[in-house]
């Protein structure tokens, strides 16, 4: 694939646009972790995000949480800016009340999966959109229970995450976060931190979502299979930039980078 | 009683002399604080019973006991049994013994936050268990520790006055002599404040400086 | 109890404040004899004895006795938290500066408390300024404290917190001599009839060419002149139909301890 | 002993208990006030927090009761002693509680706050139902420690006519002239009270950990019974 | 594979046995981690042992490091008992010196390294031969430098382990533990914690260990790439046995039990 097709590839082929990264940079001191950065998402695509370790995709995945800001550049989401608001015609930063109603359309599922240890499975998933959303207490429990049901927990409601494996654990995180409803849902290495057979079930769980929801996915995973099977396309990082976009297919079976391809066979190899 | 400026002024001479000793006592006891406090903790681990559960006993006792207290049953009942020290030096021992215990429990946190990873390391590859301590564990444990050693330092300093009730003329003992003789303890005991603050406050302020350059720095919440 | 917080207000009705009350607050040092804690948890002491039956001719009823450290008898006095100090507290120059005194109710020779036989040969203060290796305790807050530095012992003194700390003193040698009035200290021998120690006989210490004679007295209010004028007479009354001795007797006090010296006299600076 | 003379002793340890329990629920509120505030992003907060724990912890508490009790009535200002004692000694308590709070707060993992964000909780909410209940866990062992500081601290409260625990000792020491029984005494009675507050501490060590879904960290009776690494 | 066939398996071909089990059990409270485990591995040996979370492949690794004691049966490493000693023509327990005289042949490499972070990486290195096998200074230092090199590392020996990357680090500890010139080596998922390009080069210099040494190796790992490069044996435990016991062509290629297959596929799946 030429460098133009590739510059093609950063925008995707869906309906509209609705993630855009224009011109993002970050650097902590002299590492420069984002490199003038732009690319986009459409709404409802599954964009899966690979590269070596260090080249910037956790970094993307927590802008796009607002728990990251970028040094230069701006993000959207939609039509509305992340980090700063329109106001008399001109950008300027962003209040928290702004923040918080675009953040409203996003949410995360964290490598160590954060459940609160302090609460229940049930109230895991109950807190936010009671709190954050404003549902009554019995519509919010009836929504996590559907989703425990999906991610087929609904007999653990009473446990603590404490009394869960590492597995069970992250398919609340994963149910907890579909209770906000989200328009985008943001995936860092959700089972690098699990057995192979427990990363397993946490993986059918998001081909389920993926093949039922059409949720924007954004989604870091050395799990190549299963970034096959549910991405429209594969973004490969290297040193804060993206040095590859294409469909899957394309991405694992023909690279067009010899560092695409060198990354590629090591994860491979592991296996 | 309004404050008397010219009182004041003449009693700072002999306060000092008091912060002298009362500094002096707290340097004494922290040493002995910090060395009996480690041996504390390692005879607490001692995989032997009768050396671990006395140890853990008096611990929790001298822990709970008021050093005033203590410091009374030091000065008039070691004597009787033929230990005779003298003022300074049972309240120095005092000081240290109790601030033994305290050092002890941070020692002990601080051997617990060592990783069990470093332990099991040490054993894999076959260290002899004095220089696992040396080399391994006390090297991890110690330097987390410094910062809460340097409050009990601090904490150590504010309750020499305590050493009033064994004849030790530190800052309290003198400011109460001050009082006695004029009647006027406004302005003795309100200048033990400043002076006090005058020490605590650099040496806290050092402290923190130590336990910042060690712990992450605080995050918003 | 609540600190009274009227008795702050200046001039002379504090006496019929307490007259209504019905109760009057009086401050103690817990040392035996002059007011203390006895052993069957009784407040006595010669001063609350004295003081109940003045008060009760002032049409006072009830005393509610506050025991507290010495030293803060003043400054507790001075904000109210008590109406009188009934301690036995010895009338000096310098006390008289921070409160009233009324007349002193004893005079009080001194002795020195040391070990069964004296190995020291020790028998006054000026003997113990001439034996350069005597260590001399002390009680703090005491008039001897004062005697004891003008002599320049400050080096050799050791200051007990309470008498009884300065009997332990002696016996654990932490001193070799206790410095302090016949009355407290035969007072408290008396409570240890086994320990091996033994008192001087009375001096009366001489500094810089002057007699010291502890005269102990009650303590009021500076603004209280008019109160403690009333509780005077009454004092005074007492002494002359020999109803003091006969009230403070039972505390060891004797003929020899009762004085004609006034507030006015023992309140004058000499050493200045 | 005369049961008069008991009777003073009882008084007294009501009184050390009375001040203890007093200034332990003073120095909780000013803890969670001044810990709460040295987190906040508003740095005047922050300032005030910071101030309030330096001030506090470098005073001894001996000094600020005879303050309150001797020196504020000339401020027009009079305390009752047993309230000017227990607030004496829940500001220096609250100033290391404080710190207390504050280490608390930071040990609870940055990842906790960020799946809080994650899900759009204001800052509030993140305090109130993830960072504190999770602190708390935390606090509490240190808290039982200041808890047996206090105990003994309160010796300090008779120079401004509260007779506690070392006092009334002090009272029966003058009364019977026995000094070796009475300090054996009070070593005991401290000790009761001690062992009796570890207790309570423990206990609800124990239910916040049943909270968090945690096995309690072993006590003083079962390490005592052996359980080490 | 027939049972008898696995059960001949669990000893190997090769020229005699070296390390016994026999008869090991082991639970923590109603947990039974290991069933009355038998099985024998030669000198020499190579052995990869996989399975579930939980089917107890790291209690056999720490039990052989004496890290943890057996409930009942014995542990053997050439003629020596692990916990016990012959006295008088009968087993009792072992005292100290004579588990640190056995200790001495083995050593062990952990999942998240355990490095001593106050030492430097050198140091890392030497303080063992020096305080354990007695070498001088410079003789260790001379046997530690070779190795670093070895493991690519020799231009790091003045950093502090935080300083390196993750598999930096793993590479200095497998240093760290062959300067014990061990007689067996234990690798404990050595490379889980690692991203997959950091952990190819661990499992490179691994690689390499096993084709210049004869240090007699168990090994716990999903990377089954490496597994089937290097070892003689495959042993698949499932809840404290093991169920089946073969070469890696034959364990990989046609495994005889269900569970085996199902495992397998699931591990495999995740790339
Ligand atoms: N808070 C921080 N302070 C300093 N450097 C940081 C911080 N967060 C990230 N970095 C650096 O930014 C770079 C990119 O990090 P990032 O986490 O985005 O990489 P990644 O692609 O997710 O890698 P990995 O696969 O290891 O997770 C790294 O070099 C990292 O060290
Ligand atoms: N110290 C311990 N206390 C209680 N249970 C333990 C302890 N150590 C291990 N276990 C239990 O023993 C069982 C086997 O553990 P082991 O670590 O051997 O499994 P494993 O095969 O290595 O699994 P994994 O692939 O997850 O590392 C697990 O159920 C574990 O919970
Ligand atoms: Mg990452
Ligand atoms: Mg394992």
């Amino acid at each position: 694939m030429s460098q133009a097709a590739t510059e093609a590839a950063l925008t995707s082929g869906k309906d509209g646009q609705f993630i855009h990264f224009d011109k993002v940079s970050k650097r902590f001191g002299d590492n420069v972790v984002l490199d003038d950065l732009s690319f986009a998402v459409g709404a409802g695509e599954r964009v899966t995000l690979i590269g070596p370790s260090g080249s910037g995709k956790t970094t993307i995945l927590r802008m796009l949480m607002t728990l990251m800001k970028p040094d230069t550049g701006t993000v959207r989401v939609g039509d509305d800016y992340l980090f700063h608001e329109e106001r008399n015609g001109s950008l300027v930063d962003a209040s928290e009340a702004h923040i918080r109603k675009v953040r409203q359309r996003i949410t995360m599922v964290f490598q160590s999966f954060n459940l609160f240890p302090n609460m229940r499975v049930l109230r895991n998933v109950t807190e936010a959109p009671v709190h954050v959303l404003g549902l009554s207490k019995e519509e919010a429990e009836e929504r996590a229970l559907g989703l425990l049901a999906m991610v087929g927990l609904d007999h653990k409601i009473d446990s603590y995450p404490s009394q869960l494996s590492g597995g069970q654990q992250q398919r609340v995180a994963i149910a907890r976060a579909l209770a906000m409803r989200p328009d985008v849902l943001l995936l860092d290495e959700v089972t690098s931190a699990l057995d192979p057979e427990l990363a397993a079930g946490v993986l059918d769980v998001l081909r389920d979502v993926a093949k039922t929801t059409d949720v924007t996915m954004l989604c870091v995973t050395h799990a190549m299979k299963f970034a096959r099977d549910i991405s429209h396309r594969v973004l490969m990082f290297c040193e804060g930039k993206i040095i590859e976009a294409a469909p899957p297919e394309q991405m694992f079976d023909s690279p067009d980078h010899e560092r695409t391809r060198s990354f590629l066979q090591s994860v491979l190899d592991e296996a | 009683m309004t404050w008397d400026w010219d009182y004041a002024w003449d009693s700072l001479p002999l306060l000092l002399d008091g912060l002298g000793v009362t500094v002096l006592a707290t340097l004494a006891g922290t040493a002995i604080a910090l060395v009996l406090g480690l041996v504390f903790t390692l005879m607490r681990r001692s995989s032997s019973r009768w050396i671990s559960i006395p140890t853990e006993v008096f611990v929790e006792f001298i822990r709970s006991t008021p050093l005033l207290v203590q410091l009374f049953v030091l000065f008039f009942v070691l004597p009787e049994v033929g230990v005779q020290l003298s003022a300074f030096a049972t309240g120095v021992i005092g000081l240290g013994l109790h601030y033994a215990t305290y050092t002890s429990e941070v020692y002990r946190s601080g051997i617990e936050g060592v990783p069990a990873g470093q332990w099991e390391a040490a054993k894999a590859l076959n260290l002899p268990s004095r220089r696992v301590w040396t080399s391994v564990i006390l090297p991890q444990a110690v330097p987390p520790s410094i910062p809460a050693l340097g409050n009990y330092a601090i904490a150590m300093f504010k309750e020499t006055p305590q050493l009033t009730v064994i004849t030790v003329m530190e800052l309290l003992s003198v400011a109460r002599q001050l009082g006695a003789e004029n009647y006027r303890y406004l302005e003795p005991v309100t200048l033990i404040g400043v002076l006090f603050l005058l020490v605590s406050l650099p040496t806290a302020w050092l402290v923190r400086r130590m336990e910042r350059r060690m712990v992450p720095a605080p995050r918003p919440v | 109890a609540p600190v009274d917080l009227t008795a702050q207000d200046a001039g002379g009705d504090l006496l019929s404040r307490i007259r209504d009350r019905g109760e009057v607050n009086i401050g103690i040092a817990n040392e035996s004899p002059y007011g203390f804690v006895d052993s069957a948890g009784r407040i006595t002491g010669e001063a609350p004895e004295l003081a109940r039956i003045i008060f009760q001719r002032l049409g006072v009823e009830r005393m509610n006795p506050r025991v507290t450290d010495f030293g803060s008898l003043i400054p507790a006095l001075q904000v109210g938290v008590f109406d009188v100090i009934a301690a036995g507290m010895f009338i000096t120059p310098a006390r008289c500066k921070q409160i009233l005194f009324s007349d002193p109710e004893y005079q009080a020779p001194q002795t020195l408390l040391v070990p069964k036989g004296n190995p020291k040969g020790v028998n006054t203060l000026d003997d113990i300024v001439a034996k350069k290796d005597v260590r001399v305790g002390l009680l703090t807050g005491s008039a001897e404290t004062t005697y004891a530095d003008a002599l320049g012992l400050k080096d050799r003194s050791v200051i007990f917190d309470s008498v009884f700390s300065g009997l332990d003193g002696i016996l654990a040698n932490r001193a070799d001599a206790f410095a302090l009035t016949t009355i407290s200290l035969r007072d408290a021998v008396s409570k240890r009839p086994d320990a091996p120690l033994e008192l001087t006989p009375a001096y009366v210490p001489i500094i810089e060419g002057e007699q010291k004679l502890g005269c102990g007295a009650f303590g009021f209010r500076r603004d209280q002149r008019v109160f403690r004028d009333a509780f005077n007479a009454e004092l005074n009354r007492m002494r002359a139909n020999g109803e003091l001795l006969a009230t403070v007797r039972p505390f060891g006090f004797t003929e020899s301890e009762m004085t004609k010296l006034t507030v006015a006299e023992l309140c004058t600076d000499t050493s200045s | 002993m005369s049961p008069q003379l008991l009777s003073y002793l009882l008084e007294g340890l009501l009184t050390t208990l009375q001040l203890t329990v007093g200034a332990a629920a003073l120095g909780l509120v000013f803890s969670f006030a001044a810990g709460i505030a040295t987190c906040s992003p508003n740095i005047v907060l922050r300032g005030v927090g910071r101030f309030y724990i330096e001030l506090f912890r470098g005073i001894s508490a001996l000094v600020l009761l005879f303050w309150f009790v001797f020196a504020l009535p000339y401020a027009g200002w009079q305390l009752d002693p047993m309230w000017a004692g227990i607030l004496a000694l829940a500001l220096n308590i609250g100033a290391y509680g404080a710190e207390v709070v504050r280490g608390g707060i930071v040990a609870v993992p940055v990842a906790q706050i960020e799946a809080a964000v994650a899900l759009n909780l204001t800052r509030a909410q993140r305090m109130r139902l993830v960072v504190l209940p999770q602190a708390i866990a935390r606090m509490l062992p240190p808290f039982g420690n200041l808890l047996i500081e206090l105990l003994k601290g309160t010796a300090v409260a008779y120079i401004v006519l509260i007779p506690e625990l070392t006092f009334a000792g002090q009272i029966v020491r003058n009364a019977t002239g026995d000094s070796a029984s009475v300090f054996t005494a009070l070593l005991i009675l401290y000790a009761i009270l001690a062992v009796f507050f570890t207790t309570i501490v423990r206990l609800i060590e124990r239910r916040v950990a049943k909270s968090l879904g945690r096995a309690p960290t072993p006590g003083f009776f079962a390490r005592l019974k052996g359980v080490r690494a």
